[in-house]
């Protein structure tokens, strides 16, 4: 196994890392037996993501894949934000090893939390996520929602 | 690369060591001068033959085998596989029951695993909170269909030692076979097949200064197992393969330089490794020592940090250019949390946050002093990163 | 001792070759300096993946394959009995029958003898008096209980090159698995697995002047085949134990090499062993030369001699400085007659009475002369002995 | 397997090469099957062996042994050259590998046909070999006689 230098570089240097206190949205997924867990903070003005946070347990994929979705959202409207897709992320990292590749989903999912938990705060129906791209829905044990 | 700092500090000589002169210079002869196939009859093959047979009497010396009891192989992996699949296959008129530990490498487990799908039973005996095997468990676990016990000699992880002659005794009160994995004992703890009753016993060449795909397995005269790999007569007919002389030689050189002198080695190795530890511990909050605190080997120390995961503090070090492990060195690939630092019942999250550093003989105080600098302020920042640290 | 000619002249380059310094200088980086782990993530150990890298490459470049197909193993006899336990036991539901030749190496029929002692059925082809496997044959053989036909790219003792392409047809029109013990193939025969429709192929690399203790099996993907050596996740979980690097690199090295010109290689090889063989047949009469004519090894040249016996041919040779074998080179120690020329339809004692000389890189016409100066008389001097020579 | 200095020398230079044409006995055992024959002449003056010689198709192993056999029975009484044990020749030769030990017992019967068939042709009754000893009659093999 293998990392980019970008997941290297992502990973040494983390940007956005910490708690909102006063976030308008929170998203996490995972869980500490998978040995991973991702929070993430959002503010939001004018369905515009003005500021986002992060916080993970996990692996270095999972501390890049997070710090990266992070960076890619802020300034996005949230269905901008909502359609981040996790080969963006893996793009945008130059590429993760495929026992990793779910580490970009679980980011992808804690952003998607994060915007159903500002949705549903302020009464609107929580968006749904379609098929997952990794595995078109069959089921690649990658996404804690489905089990 | 991320060049924070080019100085290599290597901490993981459970993982694999470097070859030392005298080993490397031991083989040299080997590779194009005395090259001959030992298994040929001519004066010319006579010179690997000796090496070869130098190099038995070497092994043998240094665990109190004789001669005829070793069995040269490729590595630790395949004397584990031979020595389980072997006894179990040959005995199996006799009984279809193995008794093994659930913290065993996974060179032993898997191939117990396999043995189930081939209709033999498995008992994975638990272990204590550090990790040791009782022999009274053993002895419970005995059925009349068991033919075979096998418990490592020291964990690859947390380095605890187990009680191998208690296990030996019983197993052979029972009129049972036992193996051990002794790959990570050697050269730390001194082994005598004949005080610790073992009738097989893996070894591998790299763990101690010698070269990569060698190793052997120990088979006490008149045992009964089969061969793993068929074809020519070598190894007296129970391990076919041209012989890998120079390994072969580089083998035997590097067990008689690592059981020397156990003693005075594990001295000096573990008086860096506790202080090590007691850095480690004064400097970082919320860190538990693995392992048993006396029953373990010189080299190892074995940490839980709360809080973070395994792989993400080895890339920080890597960073900082310290070479150390989590988990198993053989699967550290996987994000699987460590079966040993389950068996030691530790919570998954712990399990998944676990550092391996294992000192060997290039390493120095200043190293120890380099670490004691780098692993706070990683624990740290990767604590700083955690949705599970609390404020 | 007998130094009779201090000599030595080396014609046993079947039974092994000695290293090439490329392919020494390729792996000595890897003993001391580059010894990481491949399996551990910090950067150190980025230069040992990466020479593992390099060498799947380069074994996937000689013989067409894929990086991705070739596994690394210790050696030919491993790489036989993974191919063949590994897809008989994977593919059990499927069927249980195997088809190979009567000349075989060891390491094939000894591992189809275990599985015939699992419960397997195997059918051991014959051959024609040149030591060729008819495909006809081949076919015929196929049930559909067959899950794999393994049959030699070239015999070790008498130097017959097989029909493999068409053999690998002949299998894949039955829907079967096709495996090419190619041990002593490579660097004389170009091999693709594409072309010759092969699915597992079994290497070792002190046969081209690469190391002992290291060899490769190609897996066609795809192929359902269960692991010989279980453990750690190395090999794509394939082969556990930790990677032999230096072996891995110098036999990546040395299958370049082989591999650049094998037709100018061959072409001056066997005139030096044109010259031997006609030679031979001018000087020492009731002498029959084994294997076939044309479709054979470049650098192999093997004899009966009638009213003598192969051991003490070679123990004259030896007298004199000259290396050969007789027989198999894996079984010397052994007074079997030959398994491979009693196939090819010799009587006993002339299957008793064989000498095979294989050349290699460091032959010189000189050596020919010896060879062509010392043989006649070592022939006569043992004829003079023989109960059967007539008078 | 490894000779001793002893077989090579005896097996490169064999002194008692070749036949007997005025022999008073002759033995032969084995087979070319098994990839060993051994002949052994006798010329007998006196009940004594006053010349030997033998010709053996086989191993160096076997071809030292036949020869050392040869040369050892030479002036002896033929119940003393009766007498001679395989493992006399073993010595004689500083030991023959494990494999290789049944190739003394072939010489020591080669001795012993040669010693009957000399008997026979006087009209006097074969002596009878004991048990062996290299097994105690078991059957290692050996004797071509025992099947
Ligand atoms: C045709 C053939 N197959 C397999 C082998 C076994 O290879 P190794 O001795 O490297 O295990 C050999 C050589 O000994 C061989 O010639
Ligand atoms: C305890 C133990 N057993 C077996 C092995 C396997 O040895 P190798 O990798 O040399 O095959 C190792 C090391 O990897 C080990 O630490
Ligand atoms: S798509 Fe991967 S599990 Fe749903
Ligand atoms: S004693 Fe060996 S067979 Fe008779």
């Amino acid at each position: 196994m293998m990392y980019t230098e970008k997941v290297i570089t992502e990973f040494t240097n983390p940007q956005y890392v910490g708690e909102l206190a006063d976030a308008d949205g929170v998203g996490e997924v995972g869980s500490p037996t998978c040995g991973d867990i991702m929070r993430i903070y959002l503010k939001v003005e004018e369905d515009r993501i003005v500021d986002a946070r992060f916080q993970t347990f996990g692996c270095a994929a999972a501390i890049a894949s997070s710090s990266m979705a992070t960076r890619m959202i802020r300034d996005l409207s949230l269905s901008e934000a909502w359609d981040l897709s996790n080969a963006d992320v893996v793009d945008a990292l130059g590429g993760l090893p495929a026992g990793k590749v779910h580490c970009s989903v679980l980011a992808r999912d804690a952003v998607r939390a994060a915007i159903n938990d500002y949705r549903t705060r302020r009464g609107l129906e929580p968006w749904e996520a379609g098929p997952c791209e990794c595995c078109g829905g069959a089921g690649c044990g990658s996404h804690p929602e489905n089990g | 690369m991320n060049d924070l700092d080019p100085r290599p500090v290597y901490m993981d000589h459970a993982a694999t060591t470097f070859m030392k002169p005298e080993v490397i210079a031991a083989m040299a002869p080997y590779f194009s001068e005395h090259f001959g196939n030992p298994s040929s009859l001519y004066r010319f093959a006579a010179e690997s033959r000796q090496g070869v047979e130098t190099a038995r009497r070497q092994v043998a010396a240094a665990i109190g085998a004789n001669p005829g009891e070793i069995n040269f192989c490729a590595g630790g992996s395949e004397a584990d596989n031979w020595a389980i699949k072997g006894v179990a296959l040959a005995n199996r008129e006799r009984g279809n029951h193995i008794v093994t530990s659930a913290i065993e490498h996974h060179a032993v487990l898997h191939t117990c695993e396999w043995l189930e799908r081939q209709g033999f039973s498995v008992t994975y005996l638990p272990v204590d909170e550090f990790g040791r095997v009782d022999p009274a468990d053993v002895e419970e676990a005995i059925t009349d269909r068991t033919t075979l016990v096998s418990v490592m000699a020291a964990n690859n992880e947390i380095g605890t030692i187990q009680p191998v002659a208690e296990i030996g005794r019983v197993a052979h009160d029972h009129g049972v076979l036992f193996h051990t994995d002794a790959v990570q004992a050697v050269g730390a703890v001194p082994i005598d097949v004949e005080r610790m009753e073992i009738d097989l016993l893996s070894l591998s060449g790299h763990k101690f200064y010698g070269p990569k795909g060698a190793g052997a397995l120990y088979i006490r005269e008149g045992t009964r197992i089969e061969s793993l790999i068929h074809g020519g007569g070598q190894e007296r007919g129970r391990r076919a393969g041209t012989e890998n002389v120079p390994g072969i030689v580089g083998f035997g050189r590097a067990i008689e330089l690592a059981t020397a002198d156990i003693e005075g080695h594990n001295r000096c190795i573990a008086a860096m490794r506790d202080r090590l530890v007691r850095g480690i511990l004064a400097s970082i909050p919320d860190t538990r020592v693995n392992g048993h605190p006396k029953e373990r080997l010189a080299n190892n120390a074995n940490f839980s940090f709360r809080y973070v995961e395994g792989e993400s503090i080895l890339l920080l070090l890597d960073a900082h250019g310290i070479c150390a492990s989590t988990g198993s060195a053989c699967s550290s690939g996987s994000s699987e949390p460590s079966h040993v630092l389950l068996a030691i019942g530790l919570p998954h999250e712990e399990a998944h946050g676990s550092l391996r550093l294992t000192l060997g003989d290039a390493n120095t105080e200043d190293d120890v002093d380099y670490v004691l600098e780098v692993l706070p302020e990683v624990i740290g920042r990767l604590r700083k990163i955690s949705p599970l640290t609390p404020s």
